[in-house]
């Protein structure tokens, strides 16, 4: 049994701009082999396996350190389509699926059977026709060997989710030297029967030869189907570990493990709250990528109010939906009034602000001044810094005043940059991300949805960026709820902290609590993924503990 | 392989290239000037009938008394010609069949006179005009 | 300097400094071929004064994101409806004019917030549609010039013919009737349209002002990121409305004051390709797709029209042939294009 | 999937053919109007069938690669007029003058189709509105060529093609000897009416090439792009080469459709042929009930009948209805402007709902 693994990634580190996202990361694959990959989103997977795959995002960022060495062999793709002719196939977590073709067509897609035509010799290959029933015979063999119920014939558009992820599989079975397959969370979408299916035949492969790198959020997936896995946390290997050594929770805690000495002195223990401020009730929102289902919960006067969990899960679809940018319904109450959703202005009226994450997308106008960025929103919905003229008729714009408060703000959060009247663009991200806090601010708002503060900014402004929204409220009794991927962030400055799994809170910890609870809430372990977890009464228990 | 699809290219680029030669002179329409006059070639004279039909590959014919000079267009490098003679009263008393090439602009002329008198081409130098 | 120069091409783009230097070589070559210079001059500042508020109609639609307005030609048929409305009501001078205007500015806004309801339906195509839009509703205004009961004698086909005729002169009526309010005379060839000029500065002004308002600001962002205004509070597609409202009325306000200058109104398809070189001006006069200024209005106009003025005379005299038509179409589609396949660029 | 009933059939069939089914209810009421004869229409038709046909074809590859309506197509009528003039003034007639000007026209049209192309894939998302100010641009160009540069670049000879100033050429081109070349290579006549069979065969030729094409490795690339260029791009299609050769088929195509366009009228107007024949294109393949995403080869035979019905019948019946010719005249400008209009706004449209209801469905069951 001595023979050269066929995929060993050996010492594997890579820096963006000087900013570390893996280090000395090394494996090893045998031949039919699963490997199960897990890690919290930022762990470093997927830099992983761009960089197996030669994604070109690598080499234009400084190429990477260490070897790859595919049987044995140093490999360096410039192109994932080297990658693929090499006989390593990638399932993206993303179809990419041609909508209007049957599933044949996609899994042949641009390695068609074609047929010979003497219009080839003047015009190319490309002129051949194209030879469908070796095409369906193709095709047909390689659902056979996926060894699922798939309609060659079927258009993409009509199949069930389920389906497409087959066909996406079965793209990669195909191609004759197919030795490793990367499954990028291919389960996430199914359903729990199509799930199981996509697992035996994950196995069915395996036993033909084929080697498989898993990536999964769903622990009990992984422990199911492979053969070992691999924990990353911060760029790094925490854990190598054959599968039916460990156990879910002790995965979980290795996921989020991290040293619990520094968060708990930043929370006095006696914060004193007032009234319940924010009620939701049944919140479902529709967000792509980050759909809310049926979210319940209350945030007190003056509290910071946490909501974490694993990205794409609905997090973000919380503070997007109250604020009114995504389709959303269900019962919302700021104090004692319900907020009619869908309507950002009476969101913004109420007083309520919000901090996208989306800083460039959604919370800038990256080509005007830093001054209108900061107090456009002020301005449109309180009318500040406006001049009434003709009697009120025309609102004018007071560059005077919006000057003068930009300086303010400026000064304040420390934002740097060359005047007021310097274009958003131009700042860097940590700077944006501050401009972005000050347009909040000067709506002077009650209750401040902050979604993602830290993400992208480096870590002197990170720190700054926390502070200030702790002085915020502090000193000016905001109440914050504040959304973040990093679970460390939300339990250095948050009272309370929400997972949201799914769609719907699967719980809710005070920050002091041991990371593997968090780590189990994220992974949905405790409900299996069907998110029983009522936000409801999640709520209820947090408040009896206090 | 890829020379062979090359050179393949390469040919039917020539063919295609004299195709078009092929299209060029077989098609182009040239006027002429049809004649009926007493003309001398090479130290030989010719001289007119008194009244002739002519047809250029079987086309509507051309009647030309005796000193008549008409215009007509034909196609191509390749002619035949069918000349008629009439009496007075009309009756075709003689008629003939006679082929030729267009020689070029210059001898742009034709002179049934000389067709009829066997001379080596009808196409004769086309007077100058001004 | 040479970096400077690299910055400043760079900054206003290969076309622009090529139209420019070509402007001035035509007025450099003018006394060479016995052109009067003072004569460009004049002919030049009028077709200013007539385009400018054509011109000026784009800003609102650019900054709101909507792109270029090439339905321009939907504005322009409110003012040509609003003039021959004037006339048939025999009002002269000033009062006919207003007259025009009175007409034409509310049948502009309701023909620009139909349109605009339209463009809110079409995001991302706006462009196309627009041109289309324009097309059809002058193909549907020809048939309407026929039917419409106007019955001026001035106005409708003298001979027996119902309907009215394509060109209607509004001599008698207001012809010049902003142009020479305190019009100059200098020597016998210069001729500065003063009136029409001070007009021209007061939209702008109205613009300029629209601009720095509370709505002026929210349009502009709206256009800047429309996702960002959404999130502070804004009615996106109202904003558009209003934006296309906006660039409508001025089309209209735009096309009376060029008819009162050139004094003829065209009917039919006079109106057809009148978008192009109002949108070819302002791109050369540095606006993008995405924003616009006044400068850009005044600056564009200006080159434009100077080309058209200068191409004929000049490049007729140097080379006796008439290339001034070839030009125009060159340099406007070339410009137009050369603003939609440009790159966004980022700088950082 | 659930099963239909006849209703919802009915229903699908009604909306989805819906400008078609207006045409034809317009043409019912319009032609008895006019009093035009049955066989006059037909005569019409048969021609205009032949002569329109294959331009409207053209426009059938650039949808299937998902670049919509190639305005870009008088880039390729242009060509052809090039190749039509040369051949008028080397006097090369009939079929041999057809086939020389096409042979000529073919690697203009190539070129420009080339540029076109490659300015369309800097513009993505907007292709439609550029090549169509790419048009204007390149018949500027064109008309600087004509105008100026025959008879002094380019050697014209034939005294009856150029300007009385010396160079440039003529407003109107007679094609008298090319005239009808194609239409009667094979004489066929049915009683009365004239059979332009030449022309149908071609065309017919061309149709069998259409559907051959969506056969080959290069028409299912194009398809796959036409849908989603990412995922095309992502499998090593290469999506930017592709895109061209779309346009470039097409440019060369309307090149051959406007020569035989012409040969069928048998006068050229030197510089206004090209510009109605993108308009009545794009206009005819709408009306045939074909999208801006989507266009068989029924849609162009249907379009042509339907809208040149329209064409014929719009002046008379405007006469008899109003009293006045020129009422119907404009009222078929309108309706082709109108339609294209409203074509374009229904599929922007359609599109925006398309996407609201993608994200919707992310949601799945709440």
């Amino acid at each position: 049994m001595e023979t050269t693994p066929l995929l060993r990634m050996e010492h594997i580190g890579k820096e963006y701009f000087g900013n570390r996202v893996l280090a000395d990361v090394s494996f090893s694959l045998e031949k039919g082999q699963i490997l199960g990959l897990v890690g919290e989103n930022g762990a470093g997977k997927s830099t992983l396996m761009n960089i197996l795959f030669g994604m070109p995002v690598i080499g234009q960022t400084g190429g990477f350190e260490g070897q790859v060495l595919l049987d044995g062999k140093e490999v360096s793709f410039a192109d994932p389509l080297d990658a693929l002719d090499a006989g390593i196939g990638y399932v993206h977590q993303e179809f990419s699926l041609i909508p209007g073709f049957s599933a044949t067509e996609n899994i042949l897609l641009n390695r068609e059977s074609t047929k010979y035509n003497f219009l080839v010799e003047v015009f190319g290959d490309r002129l051949e026709t194209l030879d469908r029933p070796h095409m369906l015979e193709r095709s047909v063999r390689a659902i056979t060997t996926l060894g699922v119920d798939l309609d060659p014939e079927m258009i993409v558009t009509e199949m069930p989710v389920g389906h497409r992820q087959f066909t996406e599989i079965a793209r990669e079975i195909d191609r004759e030297n197919m030795k490793l397959l990367v499954l990028d969370e291919p389960t996430a979408v199914l359903a729990e029967s199509e799930a199981q299916v996509l697992l035996q035949g994950m196995k069915k492969l395996a036993a033909q030869g084929i080697s498989m790198i898993f990536i999964s959020h769903r622990l009990q997936e992984i422990m199911d189907v492979c053969d070992k896995i691999l924990v990353l946390r911060d760029g790094r290997v925490i854990q190598e570990a054959k599968t039916h050594e460990t156990s879910v929770r002790q995965i979980a805690g290795w996921m989020v493990g991290r040293k619990m000495e520094e968060t708990a002195e930043a929370h006095p223990a006696d914060r004193i709250f007032g009234a319940p401020l924010l009620k939701v009730e049944r919140l479902w929102v529709d967000m792509p990528g980050e759909t809310v289902r049926d979210v319940s919960f209350e945030v007190r006067q003056g509290e910071i109010f946490g909501i974490g969990g694993l990205a794409g899960q609905g997090k973000l679809g919380i503070g997007n939906g109250i604020m009114g940018l995504f389709p959303a319904g269900g019962k919302v109450f700021l104090g004692d009034d319900p907020i009619y959703l869908n309507d950002p202005r009476f969101s913004l009226s109420a007083g309520m602000a919000f901090v996208s994450e989306d800083r460039r997308g959604v919370g800038l106008l990256l080509e005007e001044p830093i001054e209108w960025n900061i107090v456009f929103t002020a301005m449109q919905t309180q009318d500040a810094y406006t001049r009434a003229l003709l009697g009120g008729l025309v609102k004018w714009r007071d560059d005077k005043a919006i000057a003068a408060v930009s300086k303010e703000y400026i000064d304040a959060l420390e934002i740097k940059c060359v005047s007021g009247r310097q274009r958003a663009i131009e700042l860097s991200g940590g700077n944006q991300q501050k401009v972005c806090l000050a347009k909040a601010f000067a709506v002077k708002p009650k209750l401040l949805f902050v979604a993602e503060p830290t993400r992208g900014i480096d870590v002197g402004a990170k720190k700054l960026v926390l502070d200030t929204l702790r002085r915020t409220n502090r000193e000016h009794g905001t109440t914050i709820v504040m959304t973040s991927s990093e679970l460390e962030e939300l339990r250095s400055i948050c009272d309370r902290i929400a997972i949201v799994d799914e769609g719907r809170i699967s719980g809710i910890l005070p920050p002091t609590a041991p990371v593997e609870e968090f780590g189990l809430l994220m992974l949905g372990a405790t409900g299996n993924g069907n998110g029983n977890g009522n936000g409801e009464e999640a709520d209820r228990t947090v408040y009896h503990d206090e | 392989m890829i020379n062979r699809r090359n050179g393949f290219r390469v040919g039917l680029l020539v063919v295609l290239v004299l195709f078009g030669m092929y299209l060029y002179t077989s098609g182009k329409q040239h006027q002429v000037l049809v004649d009926n006059m007493p003309i001398e070639l090479e130290g030989k004279a010719y001289a007119p009938e008194a009244l002739i039909r002519v047809a250029f590959n079987g086309g509507e014919p051309l009647e030309l008394a005796s000193g008549d000079r008409d215009v007509t267009h034909i196609v191509g490098p390749r002619h035949t010609v069918k000349i008629e003679v009439l009496n007075e009263s009309g009756d075709v008393v003689n008629t003939l069949e006679g082929e030729f090439r267009w020689v070029g602009r210059k001898k742009s002329m034709f002179s049934a006179p000389a067709l009829m008198g066997g001379a080596p081409s009808p196409m004769v130098d086309s007077p100058v005009e001004e | 300097m040479n970096e400077k120069l690299k910055g400043f091409i760079e900054e206003a783009g290969w076309p622009r400094v090529i139209i420019g230097l070509f402007l001035l070589s035509l007025f450099v070559a003018a006394p060479f071929v016995k052109v009067r210079v003072d004569a460009s001059i004049s002919d030049t500042l009028v077709r200013f004064g007539m385009n400018g508020i054509l011109v000026l109609a784009m800003v609102p639609m650019i900054q709101s994101g909507c792109g270029l307005n090439f339905g321009l030609p939907l504005g322009i048929i409110a003012g040509l409806l609003g003039a021959v409305t004037s006339i048939q009501l025999a009002f002269t001078g000033m009062l006919g004019f207003l007259t025009a205007l009175a007409i034409a500015i509310p049948l502009a806004a309701l023909f620009g917030t139909a349109y605009g309801l339209l463009l809110n339906r079409v995001k991302g195509d706006e462009m196309m549609i627009a041109t289309y839009v324009g097309f059809s509703s002058v193909a549907f205004m020809c048939m309407m010039w026929l039917l419409l009961p106007y019955t001026s004698p001035t106005m409708i086909w003298g001979y027996g013919g119902s309907g009215l005729r394509t060109t209607i002169s509004v001599e008698g009526y207001w012809l010049h009737i902003l142009s020479d309010f305190l019009s100059l005379q200098i020597g016998q060839y210069l001729y500065v349209p003063t009136g029409m000029f001070i007009f021209f500065g007061f939209m702008c002004f109205l613009m300029w002002a629209f601009l720095h308002t509370k709505t002026g600001t929210a349009m502009t962002a709206v256009g800047s990121n429309p996702e960002f205004a959404r999130a502070s509070g804004i009615d996106v597609n109202r904003m558009r409305v209003v934006s296309v409202v906006l660039s409508t009325v001025l089309a209209a306000i735009g096309i009376i004051v060029y008819q009162q200058s050139f004094g003829f109104i065209q009917l039919y398809m006079g109106p057809f390709y009148m978008a192009f070189p109002a949108v070819a001006a302002i791109l050369l006069g540095g606006a993008s797709v995405h924003k616009a200024s006044m400068v850009n209005v005044v600056i564009g106009t200006f080159l434009f029209q100077g080309i058209l003025t200068m191409t004929p005379s000049v490049i007729n005299s140097l080379l006796q042939t008439d290339m001034s038509e070839v030009i125009r179409i060159v340099v406007s589609n070339g410009m137009i294009l050369y603003a939609l396949t440009r790159k966004v660029q980022v700088k950082r | 999937m659930k099963a239909y009933t006849t209703k919802e059939k009915i229903q699908h069939f009604l909306i989805s053919n819906a400008v078609p089914i207006i045409f034809i209810l317009m043409s019912a009421v319009a032609i008895p109007l006019s009093g035009f004869s049955a066989t006059y229409l037909v005569q019409e038709m048969l021609i205009r069938l032949a002569r329109n046909s294959f331009l409207v074809l053209s426009l059938i590859i650039p949808i299937v690669a998902g670049m919509g309506l190639n305005f870009g197509m008088v880039l390729g009528a242009m060509a052809g007029q090039i190749g039509l003039i040369l051949v008028s003034d080397w006097a090369v007639v009939g079929m041999r003058g057809l086939l020389l000007a096409a042979m000529i026209a073919t690697p203009i049209a190539i070129g420009l189709g080339y540029v076109c192309g490659a300015v369309l894939n800097r513009a993505k998302g907007r292709e439609m509105v550029t090549s169509y100010i790419l048009g204007f641009f390149v018949n500027g160009i064109y008309q600087l060529t004509v105008l100026y540069g025959f008879g002094k670049l380019v050697p014209i000879g034939n005294a009856e093609l150029v300007l009385s100033r010396g160079y440039g050429i003529r407003n109107a081109i007679n094609l008298a000897g090319m005239r009808h070349a194609l239409d009667y290579l094979v004489p066929i006549k049915i009683g009365t009416l004239n059979v332009p069979v030449g022309t149908y065969l071609t065309i017919a030729l061309f149709c069998l090439f259409i559907v051959w094409f969506r056969r080959t490795k290069l028409g299912q690339d194009m398809r796959a792009i036409g849908q989603d260029m990412g995922v095309a791009g992502a499998a090593g299609i290469p999506v930017e080469k592709t895109r061209i050769i779309a346009i470039i088929i097409s440019t060369v195509l309307a090149c051959y459709g406007q020569i035989i366009f012409l040969q069928n009228i048998g006068t050229m107007n030197t510089y206004n042929s090209h510009d109605q024949a993108g308009m009545f294109a794009i206009a005819a393949l709408l009306i045939g009930g074909a999208t801006v995403s989507k266009a068989t080869i029924p849609n162009v035979f249907v379009g042509v009948v339907l809208f040149h019905l329209m064409f014929v019948v719009s002046p008379m019946a405007g006469k008899q209805l109003m009293g006045q010719a020129q009422i119907g005249e404009y009222f078929r400008v309108f309706v082709s402007y109108g339609i294209i209009a409203i074509s374009l706004a229904l599929h922007a449209w359609k599109r925006q709902k398309d996407r609201e209801r993608a994200r919707r469905s992310l949601r799945g069951e709440a």
